[in-house]
């Protein structure tokens, strides 16, 4: 039996190096998606703490697994060619099943409580279409991201309702992502702002975020909307100061002037015309 | 008999490959790739490339692209570009192709061209009223976007409007997709099905160097 | 033995035309199915012409769809599935207790194979043959899909035919896999361990089976029709704005999901009402207990799928709107119900795993299964709770967010029951002197892989992180860790443990093992890429991707490739030494107790000369009692 | 080993579920169906519910005929009674001249629901590509409960067949298991009646 109280030793150690180490080097390690926005940070602070309780059991486990299938390898002492004959145990199968249910349960009131504090969104957001005033800090800056077959387009109701083809945002400013679609099921994706919401046609998806970092990001499409799904990226999303934004937006209205006067006024969704079976 | 298992194993792979193969060459017909008629005439020390290609309602018996779509609208002679990096793009299209009008009205702009600016039929033109759109010829990476005017309905047969302009494609060689957004596929759901999702058809690749 | 003689009735000499016609089924059903498709296509492009898709050079979605329709019948009509029920119709004889020898393939030499039997363990065999045919085509779509990604631009396909194999990877991996364990060893040996001598409806039980080819070429069928661009999720309204490729799919699943209905209703009806006598439910083998939560699921799951596939067909031949918004539908509700079945679907492909695993593994342990009751407790929680989690697929969709927090609390309740199957496996390895047989070490790499595959559905699960991981990458290497590397390791496992009794031959070498620890090391080297592929911003079905993921596409692609030839290379092994060498295997080889191994091999045609009598679990390795009282005839049992 | 097991059970030729088998299964085909049924209605309440653009029940789009929709209650009905004297007949197991006419009135009964059905569908007179998705989903409605009235009227043809030309006389089970079947359906297709032509 001493072979085996040692075995047991070894393994409980090395679990115990192993999941302290792995943690450990998990607090330090970078979590994606960054820290570019209030939602991304507490989505990645979410998955490492997800990581953290989950690296340990799942360590644990897996060293439970080495133990019982390897130390008999170890220690084959003759009394135990085919152990006692065990055929249940109901205290072990009760602690096993109520710890596993505070972990989940304790893991789910987590995501309940992260999900209440930060709405994060991705609703059906219910006030009206009217245009909103240029945001400020204390009212969200809201972006209208227009998905068709294939490319985004983005409109700023704040700024006149002018259309562009590229996402410019300010930095710093708490920004109303309304999401909707053209045709069919696309889905946004700003990767570094840890903002995904489907685009459905006839439904306005709302998600919030506050990019805190400026810089040169991707948004691609993350549903399988059709033969240019693959292509439907753009790597020139930038976030910029509020100064360069205001430039920049300025700009855009002059591009923008031509087409204004067909532009239809603003809306939380658009009724994908013309007619429902093509023309 | 070892050795005679790996025979196996080879077969098997051999055998694979030999389907993957054939399967990939039914799946993956490339459409005829035309490459730009160069010009000895330069802009900003850009050589100035020549194109020219016809949209119509349908392509005809000729068909490309996946299979013998007769009654597909499209472009021809077909979809697959081929420029020289860094060249200036002159691009002539005969516009031979009915009014549908633009789902988003926004591409009705001109856009990434130079200046951004078309000419149709020698009228320089900075934006088209959307619903008079036919097809638009689109690079979305490139953020090259042009509206092309389509035929009145009351216009006499083979009518034609003539779209020029030029646009400058990168110096690094690259592939680019670019596809019409005008929901011009009659019969499909939101007119975005068959031709606007066949390469050959309203959707091909702008292969840069 | 008069048991003997009144169970196998004498074979007349001169068969009757019905049997010589079913001696050609397969041909007949060949020539059944394209007369079918014809008439079908002729009639369809005549019935409906304002279908939209119309495509005047392939014909219109109406006239595909019923031709595919006619085809499906043609086909079972060839095989001789309207024999039997026409003759009821018209209040002919029941068969003759010959008849029903004949098509239990009494007598019937290899030919049996090929042709329409009701002897479950000949559709076991036809199952498993048919599974693995189509799998290795699924894998071959794999293996274009990685090499296509080793580039982040389009290489060796384009968009279009990236597309379509993406769509016919997946859609016919879900096929098969819904059937994988089930199929072969449910429907051969559930009978056994329940000791009788047939399934409830033995001609609904060949229907199933014999529902797979068609469905299977239908769908691959698409090819040739352009394709279908939407994955095996076939969202609307893109399913709407699909072409004819997209009528494969439709038609593919709705004869899956027929398959997988029936199958279910057939099992639970011979698993609840033909067990032997001395065999309560506390006594069932587990795998039958895992198969019958299954049936359950399947049966009452599928109808679901049939709902959304007929609402589907309905809009693609009279342009209903159910799922185009500007016609009154929506896209959501496409999405629930066909998540309403593909939750379910998941534990579809699982619990018969888990059921098999906890099944060979008191054998390599030489022990007891430990804790029996709450393991089978265990499955069916996770049956019973994989009916209200579907909207965890749902989560940036937009739809009800107030709900979000009841399907994540639901979602991660599954790793509850989940749980309690490891624990059992642990329990039952618990100071064993484990037999590292084969099997066994596809069962080590199976508790390996689908830990990984629980411990990232649980970042899946959580809703702040599911805003990341969604639809990524990560969701596909989850998957693939808990269907691939759980249900195809166990359904290896299952093939190399159950072979001997099957085919009365082994392919259980050396070589075996190299193939084993290849295929656990290249399956992990590719979905740990991809899993990192996901975090770091990869969405699903892209042809296209950042260029800084390149490196890792590059290792997951070599090492998919890799994964690839030692698939292959299991393949390879099971044809050679079980087809061309027929290394013959002892007659219990793992020394088991269960009663499916203390029939004789070959199983005789109505596997016992007497219905055992049960008297407890097959698991007492600590006493080498069987099982089972066989009788008189009762076979020495060999190594206890 | 000794004929008799340790369970005290004499050792059996095969385990025939028989009777119990069929009506069995033929319950789990109704709990099968409905999930069917739960599917139809849910979409049925989520169009309804949803109403884009307008377009559940847009103006000109009828009711199916009421007194149509009745009639087609009433056949299922009548066969739904003729059935119930047809098991309990068999159950006292009667002569069998009584039994073949209740089961030629159960069949004719039945017939005439489908017709009726068929003629009922006709006279919706929708053009389901502009009727908007209450039409659809009432046609995708009434089609399910046409082709299951098919169904189980096909059985009940077959059992009256066999009984007819004395090849397979009609067992209890059997009789059983049919009224069950016609009686779920019954009831489903009321309830589908109440739904289309009430919840517009």
């Amino acid at each position: 039996m001493r072979n085996r109280s040692t075995a047991i030793r070894i393994v409980v150690i090395a679990w115990i190096v192993a999941a302290v180490g792995g943690d450990v080097a998990l607090a330090f390690g970078p979590i994606p998606p960054g820290q570019a926005s209030d939602l991304a940070s507490s989505e990645s602070l979410t998955i490492l703490l997800l990581a953290e309780i989950a690296w340990p059991v799942f360590s644990a486990v897996l060293a439970a697994l080495f133990f019982t299938i390897v130390v008999n390898r170890l220690a084959p002492s003759s009394e135990e060619v085919s152990g006692a004959a065990l055929r249940g145990n109901t205290r072990v199968q009760t602690i096993w099943i109520v710890t596993t249910l505070v972990v989940v349960l304790s893991l789910a009131v987590y995501g309940t409580v992260a999900l209440a504090v930060d709405q994060p969104g991705d609703g059906i957001s219910t006030d009206s279409a009217a245009l909103p005033m240029p945001g400020s800090a204390s009212q969200p800056l809201e972006v209208q991201v227009i998905a068709q077959q294939w490319w985004f387009t983005y409109r700023y109701p704040s700024y006149g309702g002018v259309e562009t083809a590229q996402l410019v945002l300010p930095v710093n400013q708490k920004i109303e992502f309304h999401v909707t679609s053209l045709d069919v099921i696309h889905s946004f994706w700003f990767y570094a702002l840890g903002v995904k919401a489907d685009a459905v046609p006839l439904n306005d998806n709302v998600v919030t975020a506050t990019p805190t970092q400026t810089g040169t990001y991707r948004v691609q499409c993350s549903e399988l909307c059709g033969l240019w799904h693959g292509n439907m990226s753009d790597d020139t999303a930038r976030v910029v100061s509020s100064s360069d934004f205001t430039t920049w937006i300025q700009q855009q209205q002059t591009l923008d002037a031509p087409i204004m006067k067909y532009l239809p006024p603003y809306s939380h969704t658009y009724e994908p015309s013309p007619t429902v079976y093509g023309s | 008999m070892r050795s005679r298992i790996w025979y196996l194993v080879a077969g098997v792979v051999v055998a694979g490959v030999a389907v993957g193969f054939f399967v990939t060459q039914y799946l993956n017909p490339v459409p005829p790739q035309i490459a730009a008629t160069t010009t000895s005439t330069t802009v900003q020390g850009r050589p100035v490339v020549d194109f020219s290609l016809t949209t119509v309602a349908a392509v005809g018996t000729a068909g490309q692209g996946n299979g013998q779509h007769t009654n597909w609208v499209g472009y021809l002679p077909t979809t697959y570009l081929k420029v020289p990096a860094g060249a200036m793009v002159h691009m002539t299209i005969d516009q031979q192709d009915g009014q549908t009008g633009l789902r988003n009205e926004y591409l009705g702009l001109v856009r990434g061209t130079v200046n951004n600016q078309m000419t149709v039929d020698g009228k320089v033109m900075s934006a088209l009223d959307p619903s008079l759109a036919a097809h638009t010829f689109t690079i979305p990476d490139l953020g090259v976007s042009v509206p092309l005017e389509g035929v009145a309905d009351n216009a006499p047969a083979n009518a034609q409007i003539v779209v020029e302009f030029n646009f400058v494609v990168p110096d690094k060689p690259g592939l680019y997709r670019w596809q019409c957004f005008v929901p011009c596929a009659a019969g499909t759901l939101y007119g975005n099905g068959g031709p606007m999702q066949s390469l050959g058809y309203m959707a091909g690749e702008l292969q840069v160097g | 033995m008069d048991a003997v003689t009144t169970a196998r009735p004498p074979m007349s000499t001169r068969p009757t035309l019905a049997r010589r016609l079913n001696e050609w089924g397969l041909l007949l059903a060949v020539i059944g199915a394209v007369i079918g498709f014809l008439i079908g296509y002729f009639i369809g492009n005549l019935a409906i012409a304002n279908s939209f898709n119309e495509d005047n050079s392939l014909g219109s979605d109406p006239g595909i769809l019923l031709g595919f329709a006619l085809s499906a019948l043609g086909f079972l009509a060839g095989m001789g599935f309207l024999n039997y029920p026409i003759g009821r119709l018209l209040g002919a004889k029941r068969p003759s207790e010959e008849d029903n020898a004949y098509m239990h393939g009494e007598g019937g030499g290899l030919g049996r194979y090929f042709r329409m039997t009701t002897d479950h363990k000949v559709i076991g065999l036809q199952y498993l043959v048919m599974i693995l045919a189509f799998l290795f085509i699924g894998g071959l779509g794999a293996m274009f899909i990685r090499t296509e990604l080793l580039t982040p631009t389009p290489s060796v396909a384009n968009a279009q035919s990236y597309l379509t194999l993406v769509g016919l990877h997946s859609t016919l991996m879900i096929f098969m896999a819904s059937a994988a364990i089930i199929g072969p060893f449910g429907n051969y040996f559930v009978p056994i361990m329940i000791g009788t001598r047939n399934m409830a409806f033995p001609r609904l039980e060949a229907l199933t089976f014999w529902l797979l080819p068609p469905a299977g070429l239908i769908l691959l069928s698409t090819v040739f029709l352009g394709g279908f661009t939407t994955g095996w999720t076939g969202y609307a309204p893109l399913a709407d704005q699909n072409m004819l490729g997209m009528d494969s799919y439709l038609m593919g699943f709705a004869l899956i999901g027929l398959s997988i209905g029936l199958s279910g209703l057939n099992m639970i009806a011979t698993i609840l009402t033909k067990r032997a006598p001395g065999m309560p439910l506390s006594r069932m083998p587990i795998f039958v207990w895992s198969v019958l939560v299954t049936s359950f699921l399947g049966a009452l799951a599928s109808p679901a799928l049939i709902a959304a596939v007929l609402m589907e067909l309905f809009s693609r031949t009279y342009q209903t709107t159910f799922f185009v918004p500007a016609g009154g539908g929506s896209p959501y509700l496409w999405e629930n119900l066909f998540w309403f079945f593909g939750h379910p679907e998941v534990y579809i492909f699982i619990l018969p795993a888990f059921g098999l695993v906890m099944e060979m593994l008191p054998v390599f342990t030489r022990r007891p299964l430990w804790g029996y009751r709450v393991g089978v407790g265990g499955m069916v929680g996770v049956g019973l709770l994989s009916f209200v989690v579907w909207q965890h697929h749902l989560f940036v969709s937009g739809l009800a967010p107030s709900l979000r927090p009841f399907y994540m609390f639901s979602t991660e309740m599954i790793s509850v029951p989940t749980g309690i199957i490891y624990l059992v496996s642990l329990g039952t390895l618990w100071r064993a002197r484990t037999r590292f047989s084969v099997p066994m070490l596809f069962m080590c790499a199976f508790f390996f892989n689908f830990l990984i595959g629980g411990f990232t559905g649980v970042f899946l699960s959580d809703v702040p992180s599911d805003f990341t991981l969604h639809a990524s990458y990560f969701v596909q290497a989850h998957f693939h860790y808990t269907i691939m590397g759980g249900e195809v390791f166990a359904l290896m496992a299952a093939i190399v443990y159950y072979l001997p009794k099957m085919t009365g031959r082994t392919m259980d070498t050396k070589l075996l093992r190299f193939q084993f620890w290849a295929v656990f090391v290249t399956f992990n080297g590719t979905f740990v890429s991809l899993l990192a592929v996901g975090i770091l911003g990869m969405p699903r079905r892209v042809i296209s991707y950042a260029a800084y993921l390149q490196p890792l596409n590059i290792s997951a692609s070599v090492f998919a490739l890799a994964l690839g030839l030692s698939m292959a290379l299991f393949l390879g092994i099971l044809i050679w030494e079980v087809v061309i060498k027929q290394r013959v295997a002892a007659a219990n080889p793992w020394e088991s107790l269960g009663v499916e191994w203390q029939v004789p091999t070959p199983v005789p045609t109505f596997n016992f000369d007497r219905v055992p009598v049960s008297w407890s679990l097959p698991y007492d390795y600590d006493t080498g009692r069987p099982a089972a009282d066989f009788g008189p005839a009762v076979p020495a049992l060999s190594g206890a | 080993m000794s004929d008799v097991s340790p369970t005290g059970l004499t050792a059996v030729d095969d385990v025939e579920g028989g009777g119990h088998t069929l009506v069995f299964s033929s319950r789990l085909v109704m709990a099968a169906n409905t999930s069917l049924q739960l599917s139809l209605l849910f979409a049925f309440l989520y169009l309804r519910a949803n109403n884009f653009g307008a377009m559940w029940h847009p103006s000109g789009v009828g009711t199916p005929p009421q007194v149509l929709a009745l009639v087609s209650l009433a056949f299922p009905l009548i066969a739904l009674v003729a059935l119930w004297a047809v098991r309990s007949a068999v159950s006292k197991s009667r002569e069998s001249g009584a039994l073949s006419g209740l089961l030629g009135l159960a069949l004719l009964a039945a017939i005439l629901t489908g017709a009726v059905r068929i003629l009922l569908m006709y006279q919706f007179n929708w053009t389901l590509d502009s009727a908007g998705t209450y039409a659809d989903i009432a046609t995708l409605w009434y089609a399910v409960m046409l082709a299951e009235f098919i169904g189980v009227g096909l059985w009940l043809l077959s059992l009256t067949m066999g009984h007819v030309r004395g090849t397979d006389r009609l067992s209890t089970s059997h009789a059983r298991a049919i009224l069950e079947q016609w009686t779920y359906i019954t009831g489903v297709s009321i309830a589908v009646y109440l739904l289309v032509q009430y919840v517009t």
